[in-house]
């Protein structure tokens, strides 16, 4: 099953930056962003994962028990928070791009082929 | 692997696509909202409640908050 | 005796703490006197470091967790010369840029940009001293996040919207590629200090499928973070609508600081593990010499300067690429003399462009910032009395050495090109024709110090070859430095008799490019040739290129999928 | 290139992406078998070593603490440039009430949302003070807490006018307090060094296992995420709610 454990990442990954590439509105590129970085957290969760084990919280469990790895845990807490920061930055740019411009369209944005 | 595992996996691969293929916003931010709930389930079932909880607040409560204020100044300011 | 290590980050971002803390009731003034103390505080500890690190490296654990076993519980700093220099030259661009803050107009904010700039060098220092993998992905996120915060500060500015765009998307999917790869890394060695990476690595089956795949993404995010051709797109919009400080601190240092990323990962975690350097060798001299060639030809496809510069900056990351990807010690050497003194040069660039265009300030000024842009020209082109010219000489006798002497056309020709459009932007500039939009107010002899310091610093820059050469020997002694950091027993390097050397035929080969730089900028011998540097001699291809770099997001994460399969595929069809 | 180009293109480069990224995760350990020895090590040697039952809370904040140092700047980073891209800019207020006087038609809040609301704020205070003060005990800590508590400063909101919050706080004083929380981080590692040992070393009386006051240092460095987390995320969100007020009968000061 593990093809299903370490396809997903990469499904998301591709689906991501699928929805980025084709996107005709800022705010639709801004989530398909944080797809991509849902992949990374789910990849790192699926990598540090022990079958049978437990959540490496001994607060009701014996210490002997156990647990999955909690170094992956934490670093998908760091990715969550850069991505959500990520994506509050990027929002808070759409805003201003519409009130600039009336649109989201990102192509709508490019530079005439000026010099 | 269980099937309870799997069967997430899978939900949260259909998840994510479903937040790609919505193409308004209003109804992306929804549905991100939701892609959120199965992230932080999948990471429950994966045994890391701190993640799930983290992924609760932010993915499903607090980023679809800051798209829907971005979408209320979008829509107000639009006409 | 190393217990300053982790300063050069703390102070800053305790500088960015205080700052916010009181901008809003203490005048202007206070607020730009507590950043400028804490960049110099910064500059300081560095060089206090750099000074400690001479005989061998520092290493540092966070939280007093020392290894056990051989296995790293804690996050580590690891401080040597090379590392040590790249947070002094940091500090100082950093300082330099902060000189031009007048350019950002009514300066509303001030106090948040001023927070903003300390945070992003508390995560450039950290991000050349850490040994540890994720910690270098937690500063370069911090440098990512800071830095396109500032770019968006022209919020009126449609151009700068895109540019903070572009900026953003483009540096997060490096980012996430490059935490995939750590990810797989983790999952193969269970490891995130880079030294335990490379020992493990090492002695357990060395590059396999999955630590090839890890390696490329990494070099990805990393080569996105640094800009290079097919990955620029971003950079050359930032680079055109940002706030000229900003950009000071891109061209000066940030984007250099990507492949410094390339070598420090490679040298302490990949290097030991036979298989997977001839194809990584490959790809990297090949990046570099297609981003210094195409990049050094577009620099001249456009007329607004900011353009025209950002494309100077594409190209001579591509030369330090070709220096760094000879994966030898040699070419690390010639590389990093060169990234110092082309990192101050560029810098130096944009502090005349903002003088050109100083306020009330006459003619003075604006001759100050012609004068400026032309002597960084010829520095650009390779003048051997600056640090790009010795630098460049070497990379071109590294890569000669590392069997791609091909490139030494590609590296002169950019040069020539960069060079030449820079002169022609100072003969514009002269003539007064160009309108940058930056236009500075009140004191504008303090960016002018600062552009003749740097200048200078990049001459001096020229001198220190022989100790960039036992810099880069410890740098790439990677069994020391595991040893150092797992054990810590430190690893004496012999680098007695180490020169980097300047040939003869690199110094005429330098004398070359300026020849050639100085005659296709003014047109002076050939009105033909002036006509190449500013009209359309290939109206097709011209426009294309213009087409190409319109600034869509979309077309950029396509290219960024493109280079990232096909670096991808490279290494991995090598090391079969 | 043309979106259609674009898209064909990136096609083929994703799959090729894609194929040659299951190539090297078919290097992987097989799914559910990870031994790594770093994680196993911590997880048998976190809780005696350093009275934490939460063992990714001892990595978030002992062994790997400087990690997250960096991303709590990393969002205080964001607070302040979400707070510089939407500040107001001189010459916006009449675009503002520009905006105001076309008349959007806004549909007053209605009393059971009021209500709703204003019930739901002391419990998810509540909540996030438990999951802050709970963080090296259970799952949570300071970031989590800290959104919650931001997210029921909006409830009251979503209760009522924008303009009752500004009885609860000026930005000032939220950007004070994300200052302060951050600062307090790094004091707490500089406390390791006036001690002599390390940045960030546990240098704190480590307490009986299982109790709030327990864990020495990380307690009190997920009260400064807390406050850093709770009082950015209400300045952060306050910033859009400034760009969204305008479209409310009543304007507070957002221009």
């Amino acid at each position: 099953m593990s093809v299903l454990a370490y396809g997903v990442p990469i499904w998301l990954l591709v689906v991501g930056l699928y929805g980025i590439v084709t996107s005709r509105n800022l705010l639709h590129q801004i989530i398909s962003l944080s797809v991509v970085q849902a992949s990374t957290s789910v990849l790192l969760l699926t990598v540090g994962f022990r079958a049978g084990a437990a959540a490496p919280v001994f607060a009701d469990i014996p210490a002997t028990r156990p647990a999955v790895d909690p170094v992956v845990q934490a670093l998908s807490l760091t990715d969550a928070v850069v991505g959500a920061t990520v994506s509050a930055l990027l929002l808070a740019v759409a805003v201003q791009v519409h009130k600039r411009t009336g649109t989201l369209d990102p192509d709508a944005l490019r530079r005439r082929p000026e010099r | 692997m269980s099937g309870l595992e799997a069967t997430v996996l899978v939900l949260v691969g259909m998840g994510g696509t479903a937040v790609v293929a919505v193409r308004d916003p209003l109804r992306q931010a929804m549905v991100a909202s939701l892609f959120g709930i199965l992230l932080a389930i999948l990471f429950f079932v994966l045994q890391a409640p701190d993640v799930a909880l983290s992924e609760i607040v932010v993915g499903a409560v607090a980023l679809p908050l800051m798209i829907l204020l971005s979408l209320a100044k979008i829509r107000g300011g639009s006409r | 005796m190393n217990n300053l290590a982790p300063l050069p980050v703390v102070v800053p971002l305790a500088g960015a703490a205080v700052v916010l803390f009181a901008h809003a009731f203490v005048p202007r003034g206070v607020v730009r006197l507590l950043a400028g103390a804490a960049v110099v505080a910064e500059i300081t500890l560095a060089a206090i470091l750099l000074y400690q690190a001479r005989s061998s490296t520092v290493v540092y654990w966070f939280g007093g967790w020392t290894p056990r076993a051989g296995i790293a519980l804690g996050v580590s700093f690891t401080v040597d010369q090379l590392g040590a220099a790249a947070a002094v030259l940091a500090g100082i661009v950093v300082g330099a840029a902060l000189t031009t803050t007048p350019t950002l107009g009514d300066g509303d904010g001030d106090g948040i940009v001023h927070a903003l700039f300390l945070t992003l060098l508390a995560a450039m220092a950290g991000f050349c001293l850490t040994g540890d993998l994720f910690n270098l992905f937690v500063f370069f996120e911090l440098m990512a996040v800071s830095a396109f915060a500032l770019a968006a500060y022209h919020t009126r500015s449609l151009s700068a919207m895109r540019g903070a765009l572009n900026f953003a998307i483009a540096n997060s999917i490096g980012a996430f590629l490059f935490l995939i790869g750590i990810a797989l890394l983790y999952g193969r060695t269970g490891a995130l200090n880079l030294a335990q990476i490379g020992r493990y690595l090492a002695t357990h089956g060395g590059l396999d499928r999955l630590a090839i795949v890890a390696l490329a993404l990494i070099v990805v995010g990393l080569l996105v973070k640094a800009a290079v051709v097919p990955f620029h797109f971003w950079l050359v919009d930032t680079a055109t609508s940002a706030p000229i400080p900003l950009v000071i601190v891109l061209a000066g240092v940030l984007d250099t600081l990507g492949i410094y990323g390339i070598a420090r990962v490679y040298w302490t975690a990949f290097a030991l593990p036979t298989g997977g350097a001839p194809a990584l060798r490959t790809v990297l001299v090949a990046t570099g010499a297609v981003t210094a060639g195409v990049a050094g030809v577009l620099s001249l496809a456009f007329q607004q300067p900011r353009r025209r510069l950002a494309f100077v900056m594409v190209a001579h990351t591509g030369i330090i690429l070709i220096g760094v990807g000879c994966l030898t010690a040699r070419g690390l050497a010639a590389s990093a003399v060169y990234a110092a003194g082309d990192g101050m040069v560029k810098a130096v660039l944009f502090l005349g462009l903002a003088l050109t265009g100083w306020q009330a300030a006459g003619a003075t000024a604006r001759r100050a910032g012609v004068l400026l842009l032309a002597v960084g020209g010829l520095a650009l082109a390779g003048l051997p009395l600056f640090a790009t010219g010795v630098g460049k000489a070497a990379i071109e006798a590294a890569a000669a050495r590392a069997g791609s002497g091909w490139v030494t056309p590609v590296i002169v020709g950019a040069a020539a090109l960069t060079g030449a459009a820079v002169i022609r932007l100072a003969l514009e500039a002269n003539a007064g024709s160009v309108a940058t939009g930056d236009e500075g107010r009140g004191r504008w002899t303090l960016p002018l110090a600062m552009g003749v310091l740097l200048l200078g610093l990049s001459a001096a820059v020229a001198l220190a070859g022989d100790w960039a050469a036992r810099a880069a020997a410890r740098f790439t002694a990677t069994r020391a430095y595991q040893q150092q950091v797992l054990s810590g027993h430190a690893a004496l390097v012999s680098t007695a008799g180490l020169h980097l050397g300047l040939p003869a035929s690199g110094l005429a080969l330098d004398l070359t490019a300026v020849v050639l730089a100085v005659v296709l900028g003014s047109g002076v011998v050939a009105p033909a040739a002036g006509r190449l540097a500013g009209t359309e001699p290939l109206p097709t291809v011209w426009r294309g290129a213009r087409r190409l770099h319109d600034g869509s997001i979309g077309d950029a994460a396509t290219w960024t999928t493109i280079g990232t399969a096909a670096i991808a595929l490279a290494l991995a069809s090598g090391a079969r | 290139m043309t979106p259609r180009v674009r898209r064909v293109v990136f096609l083929v480069a994703a799959g090729a992406l894609a194929g040659v990224l299951a190539w090297g995760f078919g290097g992987l350990p097989r799914f559910g078998t990870f031994d790594g020895a770093y994680g196993q090590i911590l997880n048998h040697v976190a809780v005696p070593q350093r009275h934490i039952t939460d063992v990714v809370a001892a990595v978030n904040f002992d062994y790997r603490g400087f990690d997250t140092l960096g991303e709590e700047f990393i969002f205080f980073a964001a607070v302040l440039g979400v707070a510089l891209i939407l500040r107001t800019q001189r010459g916006e207020h009449a675009g503002h009430l520009a905006d105001h006087a076309t008349g959007r038609a806004v549909p007053p809040t209605s009393d059971a949302v009021r209500v709703l609301g204003l019930l739901l704020t002391p419990p998810a205070v509540l909540f996030s003070i438990y999951v802050v003060t709970h963080g090296h005990l259970t799952p949570g800590g300071g970031f989590q807490g800290g959104v919650i508590l931001a997210t029921g400063v909006l409830l009251i909101y979503l209760a009522g006018e924008f303009d009752d919050l500004h009885g609860l706080y000026t930005e000032p004083a939220l950007e004070r307090g994300a200052a302060v929380g951050v600062a307090g981080y790094v004091a707490i590692g500089l406390l390791g060094m006036a001690a002599g040992t390390a940045f960030l070393d546990n240098v704190l009386p480590l307490g009986r296992l299982g109790s709030i006051f327990s864990a020495g240092t990380v307690p009190l460095i997920n009260l400064s995420v807390g406050l850093e987390i709770a009082a950015g995320l209400v300045l952060l969100l306050t910033n859009f709610l400034h760009q969204t007020i305008v479209i409310r009968p009543v304007v507070g000061r957002s221009a």
